[in-house]
């Protein structure tokens, strides 16, 4: 029998055939030799940003390669990025949720799960980038025996509230999607570990059909409220800029460009991972071609639409016709790190184009190779940003480049590892791949189906 | 399927989160507490100093005037405290042999001062200026306590920043007239403000730019 | 400081009075035991010990101790700043001072007011020259063979000597004196060589004044100082001449050019020069033309021929020289007993005979040349080094005595000292460090600091300043005085000789014009003018350039000759035009950098008669073709732990004939330096960032209204503001030197500069327009705007940078937790960050000369000028005390103090009648970059662009 | 009474079979019945009359407090020690519109989260129903109907027999 071209996931299986082979992830693990492999990597990437983090603390950012007028780079352009992967996995779940995208449940739990690890890397970098990170606690308000209390009117007084509550949203809300699927391995679970382990973590879920109705309803508004979240959070880092004076940030075209290619990234990542899953755990019956096809158009949707923000950055510039932001402009695109900025639109947009082929959308390896490209782009992208306004702004005497030090990069690449390995824990102990709601999926599927 | 978990584990489970979630709320207020203890504001604590010196014996029994020893406070930032020479001039008279006294006559024999422990003193980016309170009317006592009762001297008031801008704020209840700066036992007659206002004005107290940074922090 | 009393402080009263050493002493009994290597760490806890500000954060106990007196002086009121009247010294010239000391810790110097050669102004030496006092790197003790003896032992060693020197009456003893001014040590020499008349002596100085003496004899027969009267010009030509760079007469010069610049509404002075290397005269002169070093005596000779001056002929020119010697010859026609002509040391004695005979025609004499004779007289005839050398190598000399020079490290290459000192029996090495000369010499005897010291000296224009010690010396030296005492077979007190000379001069009522001189710091009565008149008779033609390049010497702008090279300060200085710091470099002319296609930074090989030496090289944008420049003062060995083995050292291929311009070969090598510099873009790129006004249209347009969406925030009865005016500024840096001393700002490093992290509050931005050959250069002083709308305060996230109510964008270190969000934020990147802990690196000066009042800034707090808040705050306590409003010039800051052409002025403008208003209603008056609505309280007065805007200059 | 059993537990197989069941059994006059599923069926809650729209009113009062505490929180500090920042106004809205939204989206979720848990009864780790035999199926493929033990009409014998007719698969005695 064959899947109607509507469905998404193929019909020949049983909703029991789902709950034993995801909940088996957890319970009795696959594919344990790659997954070693990749805790290995992980673990190393996170020694090295452990050591990084006791240099810094013991000697100061002046180890990295910042200097006066650059006194911002690697650890806010990092945090940018990080902070906009992390929103992919909110607008697949939240957004999609709500227009009732049937495909987004076989990725919405990997993208959450993915989401909260991305926004925990993006919330240490401002803690790190502090001359005297001991002092963090000044940005919260309490009644200090100074009498003196944060000033809100500094983007950077946002962005504390901004990460933390979307820290914390991301977190219930992921949480809340889990609880029915923790019960379900909990049943599933032999061993009086496991049984505990789910047991404590479901609370005692069992499915009760007015506990069902509150946690649709429930669900459901978190969702909705989910996604302006997700916008307000990344307009919010755009203002980082945007806020300033400075040539090249006081735009305000920032906070949808910055929005966009946040999506942009993530979906980016999103994709990577389904991929890489996908192989690792053997689910091309859950994360189908058809999957893989759709995120291959969003990823293209977003990627055009970055791209128009690129473009349209440019005849903003040139109808303004500001000196100083021509000179900027100037310095982007044939200055010292015209590189960088070549190096985005490259990076991001020319493998991009595969995918308007089919073919090319419906194959892993190719798509995993697209997404990658993207990544480094807009990494590219946001140093762009960050860097060649601060080198070059307005006084002429103060101009000065950048160069990141050995400690910049190993920082970055700490973080990394610093994503990896609670990712990799996640993966192995929770079902990767919301049970409950593919099987919904799949059922609704079947009766469409025997009509 | 059988019950995993027996009744109890019910209550011990909400037993944690409570618990768990007062002790958040508990160690935050100690924190807060803490940092307003004497142990953090190191009042009411006397340290140990070369001679047990009693200013409720020399100002409260005796009435020697502050600025006898602490001869700087009008004239300059700091009060400075009184030069062996200072003590000698009484105590070459009276208590001439007191073992109590031995520090002070071999400092000023071996000609090497006396080693005091500050017991007023702010951070080294906090820069405060004994004359310019004075001049405008601020009381010893304001400050320091009532120091005439104190056997032993100690910190009577915890200088947080706090301490510093209530009265930055608002001057007017802590100002006394000038021949009363001194005075540890002086009160207003009428409620404190009015003659504080009178004397705000007379002085000529730039209110409201007293709480910038740069007043005490450079 | 301006409200200071007329009269300062006499000796009666120095808080540096053995009270406060026994204090000292006191707190740290074992002080006397230390060894003297040991001083430094003394000299910290000491300085810690009076409650230095610093950011330390929490203490570590909350009781710390509370040291008094035993029996306090009078005078000493901890923690009140007092101010003394003395003189510290250059090439021997006095720069008079007002020494500032806090608890008996010299921590600042300015200018001294009221005396004529300083009016309260300072350069970037007199700045410094208090870090020198504390230099840990000085010699503490007198040695022996490198090993440490007493004074007795040195006392004996004299009296051996003394035996030795009366049997041939001190035939083979030598002594080499630096350049000095100081009376006492004059009679002292005189009584030397009245007690062993054999004995000679030899004078070496590095600055040249040999030559300028000699140019003078050349050109009138007789030794002779030429004093520019700058004030009394309309229009000055000078050929290769620096008058307004560094150096003991940049600050009399600078001084009075800036008054004749703003005689009148338009430029009351122009200038014309002719210039192989660019400097701050050239950087200022309404026309610059570009000639070779080589070419000055034709250029000299050709206007002598324009104004008739008999027997000068017409060289053949170039259409360049052409255009500039026609427009400047009309202008000294036009201005005849209102200009003068000068030359510098580099262009030989020809040249100093003709500018002799143009000045006569011209009518300078007497007007705008005073002549006196030299004021640096070693009252007895000098032989020079070269003959001194002779002597040693072929082995005449038993004992060389080396008063404060060091020759084996300053004497030309050709001379090679190093080898003839080794032939000397006995050589004495008397000077503040035990330095190149010290360390190959017998003995070391360490000199007191002038500011330790009791001595005298005469400033530049003659007048007297005796010198006071402001401190108790804390090193086991002694002073000039005292030793030459010992030489002479005495042991004095430090001030007994300088009062003997006194006593002469005063006769009665000694003591009331003892104090007098003390109080005034300066002592009544100049060198007297002298009237002299050119030689006549043929003036040789200048002999043709040898073949090869011409190589010029200069003197470094920072550490000089070399004897600053150890302090930070001036290390880390910015030089004028390259912003160069922590080296030298090699000035190479824009079109040699295009043939041989050498970029900053890459190796040169010069090579001089042999003698050869590599050096980075530096595009000079102006520079004459063919020429190339060496700076002085650099690639010391034995300066300290600062200036050791930095940049290359030009000495040793300097020629001892002519030893400021040399003809050579350079070649590049294949190596790379990168060089610490400030400043790397200098083009202006077509912003208005410095605007210019012209005599045609004298006023800038007015500034388009900046329409706030904010309501105004109600300003106390002051508002701080500051002008710079850019016309005036000749880039002398003693702002920024000031400031570094004032505000205790870190000293960072070469590595730390190559970063970009270099800490000045204030820094001069320097800009060229036009074509990178004949360039016009412009000086930007730019310290915090202190906006009115603040884009970095709302960037804060803790309140750490707020708005006083006075105006000033305050920057509170103790609050701040570092997110740089400020410095990214500023339009005018001025504030500055502590990316390391600067505070105990080794560059960093020494504690005790930190300023009290300023807090020391830790690693991680961002920091920024402050419009020397510190000063402010002490301003309104005096004046709050006498319950009266503050007036204008309560308040001045130390970059305003500094400034030599007072370019720099600050002020109340709620006050209309203060400077700061009405200069804030000229013409000339900006914000700088305007536009973005940021309403600056720190605003600039255009450069009048007299003259070379018209393009036939720039050709 | 004690040996009060909690309820009878009825497995089915399918969706339609439960909300069939569902229905026959409402009719049949029980009204203290609750049922157990892989995931929400919004289909039965309707034929169980099931509905509460509490949630909704919490994340409303939810946002509401952290609206207005975040307000509270910004305009106390600029009441509290009024500085000058930047010549900007005391009381900047605009600027404080941000942790606004920011606060009323966390507390909204926050109310909500525990609202859910709350309402629920969550945690309880042990519950009755966990006893019968095949529930652990209830989270996996199975349907379970439950009538309580404390229904009027509840009687041991009948009560099954009902739930036999209207298509249990499977049948179990919850003990309480």
């Amino acid at each position: 029998m064959t899947a109607s071209a509507t469905d998404i996931l193929p019909t020949d299986q049983s909703i029991g055939d789902i709950s034993r082979q995801l909940t088996g992830i957890p319970l009795h693990f696959p594919a344990r030799r790659q997954w070693w492999i990749a805790m290995t990597i992980a673990i190393v990437l996170l020694v090295l940003f452990i050591v990084s983090v006791i240099e810094l603390f013991t000697r100061g950012v002046g180890i990295w390669g910042l200097n006066v007028p650059v006194t911002w780079a690697f650890a806010i352009h990092n945090y940018v990025w990080w902070l906009g992967i992390g929103h992919a996995g909110t607008l697949i779940s939240a957004l999609l949720l709500l227009t009732g995208s049937e495909w987004r449940n076989s990725l919405n739990r990997f993208a959450e799960t993915m989401t909260l690890f991305a926004v925990v890397c993006a919330g240490i970098y401002p803690v790190l980038h502090l001359g005297r990170p001991w002092y963090l606690y000044w940005m919260f308000p309490y009644p200090a025996t100074m009498g003196v209390w944060p000033q809100f009117r500094s983007p950077l007084e946002w962005d504390i509230w901004a990460v933390l509550t979307y820290l914390s949203v991301s977190v219930l809300f992921w949480y809340t999607g889990l609880i029915p699927d923790l019960a379900n391995a909990r049943d599933r679970a032999r061993r009086r570990g496991w049984q505990i382990f789910f047991g404590i973590l479901a609370l005692g879920w069992r499915g009760s059909t007015i506990h069902w109705s509150r946690w649709s309803r429930t669900y459901r508004i978190m969702a909705a409220i989910a996604v302006p979240l997700v916008v307000s959070v990344h307009s919010e880092i755009s203002l980082l800029f945007a806020a300033s004076q400075m040539p090249g940030w006081h735009s305000t075209l920032f906070p949808p460009y910055f929005v966009l290619g946040a999506a942009f990234s993530g979906f980016a990542v999103v994709s990577v991972i389904a991929v890489a899953l996908r192989a690792m755990f053997g689910l091309g019956n859950l994360v189908t071609r058809d999957h893989l096809d759709v995120l291959g158009k969003v990823l293209l949707a977003t990627g055009l639409m970055t791209g128009y923000g690129y473009v349209f950055e440019v005849v903003d510039t040139l109808y303004g016709g500001n000196s100083h932001d021509l000179q900027t402009l100037l310095n982007r695109t044939i200055g010292a790190y015209a590189w960088l900025y070549w190096g985005a639109v490259v990076f991001n947009f020319v493998p991009l184009q595969l995918l308007w082929w089919r073919i090319v959308r419906r194959t892993g390896w190719a798509l995993l190779l697209i997404s990658a490209s993207v990544i480094i782009g807009m990494w590219l992208e946001r140093y762009m940003i960050l860097v060649t306004t601060l080198y070059r702004d307005f006084l002429v005497s103060s101009w000065r480049h950048y160069t990141p030090t050995f400690w910049d990069w190993s920082t970055y690449f700490g973080t990394i590892g610093l994503f990896l390995v609670p990712f990799l824990l996640a993966i192995r102990f929770i079902p990767v791949i919301s049970i409950f709601e593919t099987e919904k999926t799949l059922l609704d599927e079947q009766e469409a189906r025997d009509g | 399927m059988t019950q995993i978990f027996s009744p109890t584990a019910d209550t011990w489970l909400r037993l944690a989160v409570v618990g768990f979630l007062s002790a958040c709320g508990a160690s935050l207020v100690a924190a807060i507490g803490f940092a307003r203890s004497s142990y953090v504001t190191s009042t009411d604590i006397a340290p140990h100093q070369p001679v047990p010196f009693s200013h409720r014996h020399h100002v409260g029994e005796l009435g020697i005037d502050c600025r006898y020893c602490h001869a700087d406070v009008e004239r300059g930032p700091k009060a400075g405290l009184p030069p062996t020479a200072t003590c000698m001039t009484c105590h070459s008279q009276i208590w001439t042999h007191a073992a109590m006294l031995a520090p002070v006559r071999q400092s000023l024999t071996e000609n090497k001062p006396l080693r005091w422990t500050r017991v007023a003193k702010l951070p080294d980016y906090v820069f405060f200026r004994h004359d310019i309170h004075i001049a405008k009317g601020v009381g010893c006592v304001t400050c320091h306590g009532r120091v005439d009762t104190m056997p032993l001297t100690y910190r009577a008031r915890a200088f947080t920043m706090q301490f510093c801008l209530d009265c930055h704020r608002d001057p007017t209840p802590n100002l006394r007239p000038a021949d009363k700066i001194t005075d540890m036992t002086w009160k207003p007659a009428g409620p404190p403000r009015d003659l504080g206002a009178r004397i705000a004005a007379h002085v000529g107290i730039r209110s409201g730019e007293l709480t910038h940074c740069y007043v005490c922090h450079r | 400081m301006t409200t200071l009393p007329k009269q300062w402080t006499s000796i009666e009263e120095l808080a540096g009075d053995p009270a406060f050493a026994k204090k000292i002493a006191a707190e740290f009994p074992v002080a006397a035991s230390f060894p003297p290597t040991a001083r430094r760490d003394f000299l910290k806890i000491m300085a810690a010990s009076l409650a230095l500000a610093g950011l330390t954060g929490c203490e570590k106990s909350p009781f710390v101790a509370g040291i008094p007196y035993v029996d306090q002086p009078e005078s000493a009121l901890p923690g009140v700043p007092r101010h003394y009247a003395t003189a510290v010294t250059l090439d021997g010239y006095a720069q008079p001072v007002l020494a500032t000391t806090y608890d008996g810790r010299p921590t600042k110097l300015d200018g001294l007011p009221g005396h004529p050669a300083t009016q309260g102004r300072s350069d970037v030496f007199m700045q410094a020259a208090v870090l020198q006092l504390y230099d840990p790197d000085r010699a503490q003790s007198p040695t022996r063979a490198g090993e440490p003896v007493t004074w007795t032992d040195v006392g004996a060693m004299f009296s051996d000597q003394r035996r030795e020197w009366q049997k041939d009456g001190g035939k083979r003893l030598r002594l080499l004196l630096s350049q000095t001014t100081s009376p006492t040590l004059v009679r002292q020499i005189r009584e030397l060589q009245s007690q062993f008349p054999a004995a000679r002596v030899h004078l070496h100085d590095t600055s040249g004044e040999r030559e300028r003496i000699a140019h003078a004899i050349a050109a009138y027969g007789e030794p002779l100082d030429l004093h520019y009267q700058l004030d009394a010009c309309s229009v000055v030509v000078s050929f290769d001449d620096d008058f307004l760079g560094p150096g003991p007469r940049q600050l009399l010069n600078a001084i009075k050019w800036a008054q004749a610049r703003r005689r009148g509404d338009v430029p009351g002075i122009q200038l014309h020069c002719a210039e192989s290397i660019p400097a701050a005269t050239g950087a200022v002169a309404s026309y610059r033309l570009r000639a070779a070093p080589s070419r000055m005596p034709h250029l000299v000779e050709t206007l002598a021929a324009r104004l008739g001056v008999v027997g000068a002929s017409v060289n053949d020119l170039s259409a360049e020289e052409r255009r500039w010697l026609d427009r400047t010859g009309a202008a000294l026609n036009a201005a005849k007993g209102r200009a003068l002509v000068t030359a510098g040391l580099g262009t030989g004695a020809q040249t100093a005979r003709w500018v002799a005979q143009i000045n006569e025609t011209i009518g300078a004499s007497g007007q705008t040349l005073k002549l006196t004779s030299p004021v640096a007289d070693p009252g007895v005839a000098t032989a020079s080094l070269d003959e001194l050398v002779i002597d040693m190598n072929t082995g005449q000399v038993d004992t060389l005595v080396i008063l404060d020079a060091n020759p084996v490290y300053t004497a030309p290459g050709s001379l090679d000292f190093a080898s003839a000192l080794s032939k000397v029996k006995t050589s004495i090495h008397i000077g503040l460090y035990r330095d190149e000369t010290g360390h190959r010499g017998t003995w070391q005897l360490p000199l007191t600091h002038d500011l330790e010291s009791w001595s005298d000296a005469r400033a530049v224009d003659g007048a007297a300043t005796i010198i006071q010690p402001v401190m108790t010396p804390f090193y086991d030296v002694r002073s000039r005085h005292q030793i030459m005492a010992m030489m002479l077979g005495r042991d004095q007190a430090a001030d007994e000789s300088v009062r003997k000379t006194w006593r002469d001069a005063f006769g009665e009522s000694f003591d009331a014009k003892w104090q007098q001189a003390l109080r005034d710091g300066l002592v009544a009565g100049n060198a007297p003018e002298i009237q002299a008149t050119p030689v006549s008779g043929k003036i040789e033609p200048a002999p043709p350039g040898a073949d090869g390049s011409d190589i010029a010497f200069r003197l470094d702008p920072t550490v000089w000759d070399g004897r600053f090279a150890n302090l930070g300060w001036l290390q880390e200085l910015p030089k004028p035009l390259s912003t160069l710091t922590w080296g030298n470099v090699v000035a190479v002319s824009p079109a040699w950098a295009r043939e041989v296609e050498v970029e900053n930074g890459d190796v040169l090989e010069i090579d001089i008669d042999g003698r050869k030496v590599s050096g980075p090289a530096w595009i000079m944008p102006g520079q004459a073709d063919n020429t190339f420049g060496l700076w002085l003062g650099h690639g010391r060995e034995q300066a300290g732990r600062v200036g050791d083995g930095i940049g290359y050292n030009a000495y040793s291929v300097r020629p001892a004939a002519t030893p400021w311009l040399a003809q050579g070969a350079v070649r590049k090598l294949d190596r790379k330096e990168t060089l610490a510099v400030t400043q790397l873009h200098h083009r202006m790129e077509g912003f208005d960032l410095v605007r210019e006004v012209s005599v045609a249209s004298p006023t800038l347009p007015a500034p388009s209204p900046q329409p706030s969406l904010y309501p105004p925030h109600p300003s106390a009865k002051n508002a701080w503001g500051m002008v710079i005016d850019i016309d005036s500024c000749i880039g002398c840096n003693a702002c920024v030197a000031a400031c570094t001393a004032e505000n205790n700002i870190a000293v960072v490093g070469k590595a730390q500069v190559e970063m970009g992290r270099e800490m000045h509050w204030l820094r001069i931005a320097r800009y060229y327009v036009g074509d990178v050959e004949t360039p016009r250069s412009y000086f930007q002083p730019v310290p915090c705007m202190q906006c009115e709308d603040a884009p970095c305060e709302m960037g804060c996230p803790v309140h750490a940078t707020t708005h006083s109510p006075e105006g000033i964008n305050q920057m509170v270190y103790n609050r701040c937790i570092g997110t740089r969000t400020c410095s990214s934020y500023c339009p005018y990147k001025v504030r500055r960050f502590n990316y390391l802990d600067y505070r105990y690196t080794p560059e960093a000066p020494a504690e005790p000369v930190h300023n009290p009042d300023v807090t020391l800034r830790s690693r991680g707090v961002m920091e920024k000028c402050t419009y020397c808040t510190q000063r402010i705050q002490a301003a309104h306590v005096a004046a709050d005390k006498d319950n009266r409003d503050l007036r204008d010039g309560d308040v001045v800051t130390a970059c305003q103090a500094a400034c030599p052409t007072r370019a720099i002025v600050f002020g109340d403008i709620n006050d209309p009648d203060s400077e700061v208003s009405k200069l804030r209603r000229s013409g000339r008056h900006y914000a700088l970059l305007e536009k973005l609505g940021t309403r600056p309280r720190t605003t600039y007065l255009a450069k009048w662009n007299d003259g070379s805007d018209d393009e036939d200059d720039r050709t | 009474m004690a040996d009060l059993p909690y309820g009878l537990l009825a497995e089915f197989a399918t969706e339609d079979a439960i909300i069939d069941a569902a229905r026959k059994v409402r009719h049949a006059g029980y009204r203290n019945i609750d049922a157990f599923t892989p995931f929400p069926l919004p289909r039965l809650a309707r034929v169980m009359r099931i509905r509460d729209s509490r949630p909704a009113w919490l994340g409303l009062a939810g946002g509401i407090f952290g609206f207005l505490l975040a307000f509270a929180m910004q305009a106390f500090v600029s009441y509290t020690y009024p500085l000058n920042v930047g010549g900007r106004p005391l009381y900047p809205l605009s600027a404080y519109a941000v942790v606004i939204f920011e606060l009323t989206i966390l507390f909204a979720v926050l109310f909500l989260f525990i609202g859910l848990l709350a309402l629920n009864r969550l945690p309880r780790l042990n519950y009755p129903v966990f006893n019968a035999p095949r529930f652990h199926l209830a989270s996996k493929d199975r349907f379970f109907l439950c009538i309580k033990a404390d229904d009027r009409q509840f009687d041991r014998d009948s009560t099954a027999r009902l739930l036999r007719e209207v298509g249990a698969v499977s049948l179990a005695l919850v003990p309480s």
